[in-house]
């Protein structure tokens, strides 16, 4: 099942600064088990974050995004206390969603 | 700190930077610091720690209990700074027991697991133990570590734990002290913190529980002594074992004063 | 041979060593010891009688160094000159001087000989000498370690004649026979190299055509 | 001229739709995901491929965009990567790192009001260049930087 993240938005002088850690191997498709046998790529595809509804950032990775992922960007807007909502979605079509209030 | 610019010069050679001593060895210093601080803006380890802060707080076991009166050394669920002044001896348990022993204690004695089950599968990646001491870890950042080791029990530990970190053994006649008790030494490109040493020590145990970029995971302290164990070519000491308790109480002994910064994060 | 914990606290040479000691007010007493051992015997519950006999148990040398910190006094020192000049194998063939590359091999190697149940060696994996954990060696490998002096352009020093490569053999062998307490494993001695492999050891760090003298 | 060829969304036909609705919070993510991945990109084995389907003209290098990340990375398996794109109407980023196996790492739409500021971690196989492309305006932006990944410590 997946683990939840940990997400932070500050808002300063009108923009917010969305920090988002993210539990995931990220299994990159390049690495062989102990039989020598390729373990397959297992990765996050899609991340989405809305503020209020609306999308301020959309993402598409690939396996080379590093293990327990870290996004970080700004957008204008957003006042504390309103939720910031995070989901992503792994190529095995498991998926998360997590909220967070702007400080 | 003339060795550390040696090492950074070696570095620099290494990747093709710095054709000569001087010059550009700054540069490099200053690249390798620069990324070091970009991965302190977010530590995945902290991921552990809101794991850690749910298990700890989530009823569980036979007796379906929390463990937030789990007793830490400074009173029943008094959390801050507990983890600076570990290990210490507990009366209850006649041990000195350090973070991970200690709370395998609480998970027997309030939520009723036995003792393989509290420990079940704790050197797999994100186990509950890693992920318990990472939290407990982390509720004293900003705390000094104190372990001054005056109890007698604690006394007579420290001295075990002193002992053994000079002990040779095994086909590679490795102690501790081989690696880790002179200054300004390397392994390949490691950095290896003298712990024998206040400087050295506190260097290195404010930073632990880390997370270690290399595996993708949080260590410990038990798993971080027991894999250099593992290195030596010993045989594994057991989980909370009285082994890697006593090297703790050592090393925390002589890292005392410095501020805990956990969850550090290592190459 | 190995010796127990005991055994090695009544020999003659540790009854001087705890003199010594007791002088120089670092002991670690017999007491001590007994408490050492009992802590280790209930740690390493996991390990069978024969890693314990050749992986926790001291021999007679490592006690040595353990207990004198690496700096052993005078009649301590002759002793480990005495127990470790005592036998030395050389490979069947009689050639001191192996493979260069062969050697290299071992030198850039930090795998083989972990035991356990974490992340253990699979069987018969060969085990490396890491020489680059602790020594510069090849110019062109500039991630060495400094935990041992830099041996790059090495076989500069002396040339390769047979007193040299003999010399060096028995360094590799067994440092202790020349340097009381190194830090250096005793490659040849403990067995974690066969003679073949300590002569292709040799042959990296002698031998004119090596990457250690280019 | 065919804009939505060069959005970085890679979907058949109604490409800039698909991503019109997401970026305005119409789609959940997973309704049509497939499409919401730009597989062709993410497979491609070499940077020059890669390129080639993201964008149908040549980038040309932009001193507005800038990498943020170190000149040394002490492990290739986390290396910090973050874009700031100096320019008006970024609508989209790509990160892409040269010599790995599949040299796309990520895409970021860029939805009106978001700054185009956005930091990421990727793995690298070994020392390369990192480029970055921005779509401003129907354009493309490029910036490169060599990052350096030094050899991991001892064995085992």
């Amino acid at each position: 099942m997946a683990k939840p993240m940990k997400v932070r938005a500050r808002n300063a002088d009108g923009v917010t600064d969305v920090r988002i850690l993210m539990r995931h191997d990220m299994e990159s498709g390049q690495r062989k088990n102990s039989d020598g046998d390729i373990i397959p790529a297992h990765h996050i595809q899609n991340v989405t974050v809305r503020h209020q509804q609306k999308v301020v950032l959309f993402a598409q990775w690939g396996p080379a995004v590093s293990k327990n992922p870290y996004l970080a960007f700004k957008f204008e807007g957003g006042t504390p206390g309103d939720p910031i909502e995070v989901t992503w979605v792994d190529n095995k079509g498991d998926s998360r969603t997590d909220e967070t209030m702007i400080k | 700190m003339r060795s550390r610019a040696v090492v950074l010069c070696v570095a620099a050679v290494v990747l093709g930077i710095c054709a000569s001593a001087g010059g550009y060895a700054q540069t490099t210093m200053d690249e390798i610091m620069r990324y070091r601080e970009m991965l302190k803006e977010a530590n995945p380890a902290e991921l552990l720690e809101l794991e850690g802060e749910e298990l700890w707080a989530t009823p569980a076991g036979p007796n379906n209990a929390t463990l937030e009166a789990c007793d830490l050394g400074l009173g029943p669920g008094v959390l801050k700074g507990a983890y600076a002044r570990l290990p210490r001896y507990f009366p209850d348990t006649d041990k000195v027991q350090d973070a991970e022993s200690r709370i395998v204690t609480c998970m027997m004695q309030l939520q009723g697991f036995t003792r393989k089950d509290a420990i079940r599968g704790w050197h797999k990646p994100g186990s509950k133990n890693e992920a318990l001491v990472t939290f407990v870890a982390t509720q004293s950042r900003g705390d000094v570590i104190d372990v001054p080791a005056t109890h007698p029990r604690e006394a007579e530990m420290h001295r075990v734990g002193q002992e053994l970190f000079y002990r040779r053994s095994g086909p590679l006649d490795f102690a501790c002290s081989t690696c880790h008790g002179l200054d300004d030494r390397r392994i390949r490109l490691q950095e290896l913190p003298n712990l024998s040493t206040k400087e050295g020590a506190q260097t290195s145990m404010s930073q632990w529980p880390a997370y270690r970029v290399s595996q993708g995971v949080v260590w410990t302290m038990q798993r971080r002594l027991i894999d250099c164990i593992r290195q030596m070519r010993w045989p594994e000491p057991e989980f909370l074992s009285d082994t890697v308790v006593a090297l703790q109480v050592y090393m925390q002994n002589n890292a005392s004063g410095v501020v805990l910064e956990a969850p550090g994060i290592k190459r | 041979m190995r010796y127990s914990f005991l055994a090695g606290i009544v020999s003659i040479g540790l009854v001087v060593g705890s003199a010594y000691l007791l002088a120089t007010g670092a002991v670690a007493d017999d007491a001590l010891d007994a408490t050492v051992n009992k802590v280790m015997r209930d740690s390493f519950t996991g390990a069978s009688p024969e890693q314990w006999a050749s992986r926790i148990e001291q021999d007679e040398v490592q006690a040595y160094c353990s207990r004198f910190r690496n700096s052993p006094p005078p009649e301590i020192v002759e002793r480990i000159l005495e127990l470790s000049n005592k036998e030395f194998r050389y490979p069947l063939d009689g050639k001191l001087l192996g493979d260069w590359r062969k050697g290299e091999k071992l030198a850039s190697s930090g795998r083989g000989g972990h035991i356990g149940t974490i992340r253990p060696d699979p069987p018969g994996r060969k085990r490396g000498a890491n020489c680059y954990a602790c020594h510069a060696l090849a110019r062109s490998e500039l991630s060495a370690g400094n935990l041992g002096p830099s041996l790059t352009d090495y076989g500069k020093q002396d040339g390769n004649s047979p007193a040299t490569i003999k010399l060096v053999y028995q360094k590799i062998y067994n440092a202790q026979a020349f340097y009381p307490c190194s830090q250096m494993p005793r490659f040849g001695h403990n067995q974690w190299l066969t003679p073949e492999e300590v002569a292709d050891a040799v042959a990296f760090l002698l031998d004119p055509h090596s990457p250690v003298n280019q | 001229m065919d804009l939505e060829r060069r959005t970085f969304v890679r979907t058949a036909g109604s490409a800039g739709i698909l991503a019109f609705l997401v970026a305005r919070g119409f789609l959940t993510v997973g309704d049509a995901r497939a499409d919401l991945w730009n597989k062709p990109a993410f497979d491609a084995e070499s940077l020059e491929d890669a390129i080639d389907i993201l964008v149908n003209s040549p980038a040309a290098e932009s001193p507005e965009v800038v990498i943020v990340a170190p000149e040394i990375a002490e492990n290739g398996a986390v290396v910090p990567v973050g874009v700031v794109a100096k320019l008006d109407g970024v609508e989209s980023i790509a990160i892409l790192c040269e010599k790995n196996p599949h040299p796309l790492a990520a895409i970021y739409e860029i939805p009106p009001g978001t700054l185009a500021d956005v930091k990421t971690r990727v793995k690298m196989a070994e020392t390369s260049h990192v480029v970055v492309l921005v779509k401003a305006g129907g354009r493309i932006h490029m910036a490169r930087k060599e990052i350096k990944v030094t050899r991991g410590g001892c064995g085992g």
